[in-house]
């Protein structure tokens, strides 16, 4: 190590960092630490002439290890990486220091400002001189997919991926496909029949040569890692009998979509003890069978249409279930071709029309007559049975906001748009193929915005209302683009597998075992042989929670080491 | 005294004994150190004054083994002087490696210690005022005690050490180990071990050698003391919720403790090449209590008196914080 | 206490011309273009909304459609194109049919028929009678004088009693107007003092209709104003100077003067009048209900006849002259019997009253201690 | 010249990390006495960091990391949160003060809740005075 030669390269970021941090002095200080051969300061690092100096001086001074002192390293740290990769320098030879997002972007007093971006770029110096270099492996991807549900979005994404000419398996609980979709008549806004759409769907997956459909199957395990995932599935045998079957496959699309929210939690709707209330899936049983009527089998004169049961609200679920209000409003639409001359009135919190042809949509179902009436979140409509005088089966009472009254108004059928919620069985799922969910229950993308589709396990992904609640559209192009993603995958045949995970020193590991039920990813398998643990780095995600555990040190974090750390925490304090 | 013998003396600072006793018991081991070797200076075995050592040349004595911690100016002044005047210096046992149970002291402040010790303590005769000095004059005679130092240190925190020898005490059969492997260096039949290496003690921690089964599953709901639970012989003792140092140990002790259903605390030091047992037993304790909610993995540490005791009994010199810091 | 919603209403109150009402969704813009919408009184919106949810007994006790002149701004502004502007005019229509106890107003409302076949009934008995009167006691040949047709002082006694009765029924109507929007309300209650003292306003805006004034566009309320003096000096006219005016063959300045300013007053507006509906140029004449084709009419043959007839007189054409008076009064009879306290007409009592109770009623609620409303938010 | 204490920070990537960049592209000045260490998950933080960031002269310790629920390692910061109370007791018997080492979940979107805590955390050590380890430490040696 003591032929090391450093490189510090402090960037001004145009006036970024310059306007603040004295970018010279830090420079003065950090030359004087041991290794340090060459440090300069450059207006634009990430710049390509930038880039250049880097390289070049990489060749004139023989430099091994590069401290860039810039952005944040979750910025530019891949640019920099190929940099040293381009000058032949293992890429994992670069340490970043944060001088502008956690320096010169939030201190106002220069001096301060300077020693600590100087601190920094020091730490930075001497945590990279205890870096090690890593290398980036390579594993075969296995074309084949499974996929978990067979609701629209698993359809889709199976679709996608056996017309490209991989194996799918299609694995759904229930005896048939088609999930929620299977349940509602016409949909919104052009009020065309989802059941042509599933049709066309259903028929096209059965027949594919490329998709197996497993029905009344349950994956019980899901073993192995990206493209290669050794999966266990019990289905029916034909005796009836459960069997398990093991399927390889290189990747899981997860679409295992949610399930209505119960609404006799409210009680305020007398949901399950007034007749003539329903839930949205019990009226769109209504209107496929196309005999709208009461439970007395006489056609309501007056219908409700009660919005965000279950939704938005403190009691329940904060979230908005995004696909009841335009329902609702084709509802309108259904009901007064169903049964003319009947009055709809839509209790809402607020319209949501979000989305293509939607707002236009409300409109139309203002012109038919719809009543909207608005109430206040967590201000529940209260539904009672009408008196005998009355020329209706029900009152409901609302705090209409609009006109600020209290109004009773006539029902003799009401629908309650039950919000979408995350199956009870989501746990389990997440549980079997290591991802997360959210305080909601829903799973978790691995970036919300960036990267919608893939989870925080490598090679599974999640599309469609297990996600979060989504209509139609969204599920569909959100597994679409989980087929994309995966096929992007199989067309290179390889898959490149970080080099930054975990490690266990055998010979240091006393098989105390300690660390194996800590990792999430299940990537410690304990050798009873041996009596030793050792990580699957395909698995290791690196979070290195099983190296502050071991007791006995054995366990190392590639590029995280106590070493690394130690001297970081030398040069911030030094 | 015959030349070819080696010269070696054997001492103790801040210590119980314990570590002097281990030595006596190799039994018939300690003839052959006889044999081998003049034994210069044993306060518990032999005659011999500090002038004899202090009488040598630099070097003259092949080998100075010292257990016990520096707690005080004697304690100190004998490890400068064994060491100036020894080729190999060995710290022998807890406290000369780490500062051992004497360091525990380092959590409460010097005041406090004699305080208990001289005034207020149950076996001292009610209103007693004595404490001791560093001088007192007494019919014409001047007399002077050791300075009671604020803290205990672990010995290379006073002086530079060869090799170290852990345990509270060292196994004798270990002992044996460490004092033959020594002597072959010393006589050039073997090859020393580096400097500043653990001798007569295991790579690996306790669990390497320990008997009772490890299961994958490690969630416990609340922990007990040995006494608190009927213990099951197989099985790891964490995962029935009895503390145990083991997992956070070197091993070379025989893994005795453990073998007669007492749980390991901990006497042989850190795995090799960890910083701090505590923050590992830390860590390793943390990992196996069962729950997500603050209150409660509060709750289940409450079974889990004087943590830190435990974490740090043998190594509180030798941990990064070393003492009390209170003001 | 909760009001009972009936979403029936808003079917009922197309028949009276709210045809778009059901497209609003309450973003407030016609409420804030409207230059009268002030606190307590906030329109058009609020009466969109209560009209939306049928609530018929707060219509009713409503002044707000009154306080609204239509000058359309509210309409060309909706987003929505929902009509507040004729929402607000379907709604005088709806209200004057609810303060007419006897149900003619609802009938002439909701049938056009009707009201045509009970305009030409009157007009007919009317003309049969004037001429049955008329050659009992006359000579068609002559006009004025002992032996006249129609003798001014006996057809001054009929214009009399007919006003009497007239005003009976519209006093009725605007009795039960004052019961439902003033006295029935227990959330304010109006001093006696207040009513007294107020009371000028009835006469100001009677007269001035300076309100209207303050619309974006000055012209409707002129023609408006016109068309109302002339009609005001002209019954003014019938009913105390009816002999000098029929004194003639000379011109009588003093009196014709008015006679014949009035008369051009009526012919221009109604034909202005007539022309914007026909042209449907200004949204406020966009959708026109067959009263208001009714009541143009028959004040266009009023007045023409009326101009005929002082000509026909000039020129000493006494027979045509008579002819033509009793076809004159078979417009005049209908449009005052019918017209005036059953239909349009009747806006030119309710509307300045409105005024009058609106302002007694502000005053009043400013004492008085009234819940607030909840602030509309934007759905 | 006020004290300025130094606060060694160990932020996890994902959340509290990207919070603190947060901060940074949202403009939030705060006080400059954080120096923040990246680990990939509160969980990598062994204690040992803690007690080395003290006996190495910090005046103070930082933890941060996703909110419980909500870890990119799904239970990471659960890991955490359970050794925390140990390490506050083991600090409190080498006679740590307690603010000198503090546990926060910030989440990616919280640039504005990471700066409060920088800032509040900055005056409480403030208040508290430096650390007495290092010197400690030091008077130590000068015993003897």
């Amino acid at each position: 190590m003591d032929d090391l030669k450093i490189g510090v390269f402090v960037c001004n970021c145009g006036t970024n960092i310059a306007k603040i941090i004295d970018c010279d002095a830090v420079i003065d200080s950090v030359e004087r630490l041991p290794y340090v051969a060459v440090a300069r300061t450059y207006k634009y690092m990430c710049s390509d002439p930038g880039q250049d100096m880097i390289q070049a001086d990489i060749e004139e001074y023989g430099l091994d290890r590069v401290v860039v002192a810039a952005c944040s390293p979750r910025m530019h740290e891949p640019t920099f990486r190929k940099a040293l990769q381009k000058a032949g320098l293992n890429p994992y030879f670069l340490e970043m220091a944060n001088i502008r997002e956690q320096c010169s972007w939030v201190h106002d007093d220069p001096v301060a400002a300077t020693e600590k971006a100087a601190a920094l770029t020091a730490a930075a110096v001497m945590r990279v001189a205890h870096h090690e270099a890593l290398e980036r492996r390579s594993v075969d991807m296995c074309p084949n997919t499974l996929v978990m549900g067979g609701g629209i979005a698993g359809m889709s994404a199976a679709l996608d991926l056996a017309d490209a000419g991989n194996r799918v398996y299609l694995a759904e609980r229930s005896d048939h496909l088609g999930g929620n979709v299977a349940r509602t008549d016409l949909t919104a806004p052009y009020l065309d029949s989802a059941r042509d759409m599933l049709t066309e769907r259903i028929t096209r997956v059965v027949e594919h040569p490329n998709i197996d459909v497993l029905l009344e199957s349950q994956v019980r395990k899901v073993d192995g890692f990206v493209g290669n995932f050794q999966t266990t599935i019990r289905g029916k045998a034909d005796d009836g009998a459960p069997t398990d079957t093991v399927y390889d496959v290189g990747s899981v699309v997860v679409c295992t979509g949610y399930k209505e929210f119960d609404a006799s939690r409210i009680t305020h709707y007398g949901y399950g003890k007034l007749p003539n209330v329903v839930t949205s899936f019990e009226f769109e049983k209504m209107l496929r069978a196309g005999r709208v009527t009461t439970k007395e089998g006489k056609a309501p004169q007056y219908v409700a249409i009660i919005h965000c049961v279950g939704s938005r609200n403190l009691e329940f679920h904060a979230y908005c279930s995004r696909v009841c209000c335009m329902t609702a409003l084709k509802y309108a639409h259904e009901v007064k071709s169903a049964v003319p001359g009947a009055y709809v009135s839509d209790i809402y919190i607020d319209m949501h029309a979000f989305g293509k042809g939607m707002e236009d949509f409300y409109r139309r179902s203002s012109e038919i007559k719809t009543l909207f009436l608005m109430y206040e979140k967590n201000d529940y409509p209260v539904i009672r049975k009408a008196d005998a005088t009355d020329d209706c089966d029900m009152l409901i009472e609302v705090n209409e906001i609009l006109s600020g009254e209290t109004i009773e108004m006539p029902a003799d059928l009401v629908v309650l748009m039950v919000g979408m919620e995350a199956r009870e069985d989501s746990e389990e799922v997440a549980h079997l193929v290591n991802i997360s969910r959210d305080k909601d229950g829903w799973f978790i993308e691995s970036h919300p915005k960036l990267d919608p589709v893939a989870t925080t396990t490598d090679g599974v992904y999640i599309a469609g209302a297990c996600q979060a609640p989504k209509d139609i559209p969204d599920s569909v192009a959100q597994a679409r683009a989980a087929a994309a993603r995966i096929l992007a995958r199989t067309a290179r045949g390889k898959i490149e597998i970080d080099a930054v995970f975990s490690e266990v020193d055998e010979d240091k590991c006393s098989g105390c075992r300690m660390c194996n039920e800590l990792c999430p990813y299940v990537a410690i398998e304990f050798d009873a042989e041996k009596r030793r643990s050792h990580v699957i780095s395909a698995l290791c995600k690196a979070c290195g929670a099983c190296v502050a555990a071991c007791p006995s040190g054995a366990i190392t974090a590639r590029h995280f080491t106590d070493k690394q750390i130690f001297a970081e925490l030398e040069g911030v304090l030094a | 005294m015959a030349d070819d013998k080696l010269q070696i003396a054997i001492y103790w600072g801040a210590a119980c004994g314990g570590c002097d006793v281990s030595i006596l018991d190799t039994d018939e081991f300690i003839l052959c150190i006889d044999a081998a070797a003049d034994i210069l200076l044993w306060p518990i075995a032999t005659d011999g004054k500090y002038k004899d050592i202090e009488a040598l040349a630099d070097g003259g004595l092949d080998v100075a083994i010292m257990s016990g911690a520096v707690r005080n100016s004697e304690n100190e002044r004998m490890a400068h002087l064994l060491r100036q005047k020894s080729k190999v210096f060995v710290a022998y046992g807890s406290c000369a490696y780490m500062g051992g149970i004497p360091s525990l002291a380092n959590l409460v402040p010097r005041e406090e210690i004699i305080a208990r010790a001289y005034l207020n303590n149950a076996s001292l005769e009610p209103g007693n005022t004595t404490v001791p000095r560093l001088r007192t004059s007494l019919n014409g005679y001047d007399l002077e005690l050791p300075e009671f130092y604020a803290r205990v240190y672990k010995l290379d925190q006073v002086v530079d050490v060869d090799y170290y020898v852990p345990g509270c005490p060292p196994q004798p059969g270990q002992a044996q180990a460490a004092i033959t492997a020594l002597v072959q260096a010393l006589t050039g039949q073997a090859e020393a071990p580096p400097k500043g290496s653990v001798v007569g003690a295991s790579e690996r921690a306790l669990c390497d050698d320990c008997k009772r089964t490890k299961a994958e599953e490690k969630k416990v709901k609340r922990f007990y003391r040995p006494w608190q639970i009927m213990q099951d012989p197989e099985a790891c003792l964490m995962e029935q919720g009895i503390l145990c140092a083991g997992s956070a140990t070197r091993s070379g002790c025989g893994v005795r403790c453990p073998d007669s259903g007492i749980p390991c605390r901990g006497c042989y030091g850190p795995a090799p090449g960890v910083v701090d047992q505590g923050a590992k037993l830390l860590s390793a304790v943390a990992s196996i209590i069962d729950s997500k909610d603050a209150d409660e993995i509060d709750e289940i540490l409450l079974t889990l008196p004087d943590f830190t005791s435990f974490a740090n009994r043998y190594s509180v010199a030798a941990s990064p914080l070393q003492r009390s810091h209170r003001r | 206490m909760a009001i009972r919603a009936n979403p029936k209403l808003i079917t009922e109150l197309e028949i009276y011309g709210a045809q778009d009402v059901s497209k609003c969704y309450h973003c407030g813009n016609c409420s804030a273009t409207c230059p009268f919408s002030k606190e307590p009184y906030i329109f058009p919106r609020r009466s969109m909304r209560s009209l939306q949810m049928g609530l018929e007994a707060k219509l009713e006790s409503d002044l707000e459609p009154w306080l609204c002149y239509y000058c359309g701004e509210c309409s060309t502004e909706c987003p929505r194109d929902a009509q507040p502007g004729e929402t607000m005019m379907s709604l005088r229509r709806w209200l004057t049919a609810r303060y007419d106890f006897t149900g003619i107003a609802r009938l002439f409302y909701l049938s056009a028929k009707a009201e045509i076949l009970a305009v030409i009934l009157v007009a007919l008995i009317a003309g049969a009678g004037f001429l049955l009167y008329g050659f009992s006691q006359g000579d068609i040949t002559q006009y004025g004088g002992p032996d006249a047709f129609l003798p001014a002082a006996s057809v001054h006694i009929f214009d009399w009693t007919l006003a009497v009765v007239l005003l009976a029924l519209l006093g009725t109507n605007c009795a039960r107007m004052w019961w439902f929007t003033v006295g029935r309300d227990t959330k304010v209650h109006v001093p006696l003092s207040a009513y007294v003292r107020k009371i000028y306003l009835l006469p100001m805006h009677f007269f001035t209709q300076m309100r209207y004034a303050k619309c974006e566009q000055k012209r409707p309320w002129v023609l408006h104003l016109v068309l109302m003096l002339s009609y005001v000096t002209m019954l003014i006219l019938i009913m105390f100077f009816l002999e000098s005016m029929w004194s003639g063959p000379a011109v009588n300045w003093s009196v014709h003067a008015f006679g014949l300013a009035a008369t051009a007053g009526l012919l221009v507006t109604t034909i202005v009048f007539l022309r914007k509906r026909l042209k449907k140029s200004e949204v406020q004449y966009q959708q026109s209900h067959e009263t208001d084709w009714m009541f143009l009419v028959l004040l266009i043959v009023v007045a023409a006849t009326g101009l005929l007839q002082f000509t026909l007189h000039r020129l000493g054409l006494n027979t045509a002259a008579n002819i033509n008076y009793v076809i004159h009064m078979m417009a005049v009879v209908p449009m005052l019997l019918l017209e005036v306290p059953f239909s349009k007409w009747s806006h030119m009592a309710y509307r300045p009253l409105a005024m009058y109770f609106a302002d007694l009623k502000a005053e009043a609620m400013v004492s008085t201690e009234r819940e607030p409303v909840r602030a509309p938010q934007a759905a | 010249m006020t004290f300025q204490p130094k606060i060694v920070g160990f932020l996890c990537n994902w959340c509290s990390y990207t919070g603190a960049d947060l901060a940074g592209t949202s403009r939030i000045h705060y006080a400059p006495n954080v120096r923040i260490i990246r680990v990939m998950c509160s969980a990598r933080i062994d204690p040992t960091f803690v007690l080395k960031a003290l006996h190495d002269g910090a005046d103070g310790v930082l933890i941060c990391g996703c909110h419980p629920g909500d870890c990119h390692y799904s239970e990471g910061n659960y890991k955490m949160m359970r050794r925390y109370p140990l390490l506050k007791s083991l600090l409190a018997d080498y006679g740590i003060e307690q603010e000198r080492v503090r546990l926060e979940w910030v989440s990616a979107s919280e640039g504005q809740r990471f700066a409060d805590i920088v800032n509040d955390m900055t005056e409480r050590v403030r208040a508290l005075g430096p650390s007495p380890v290092k010197a400690a430490l030091e008077a130590d040696l000068a015993e003897r």
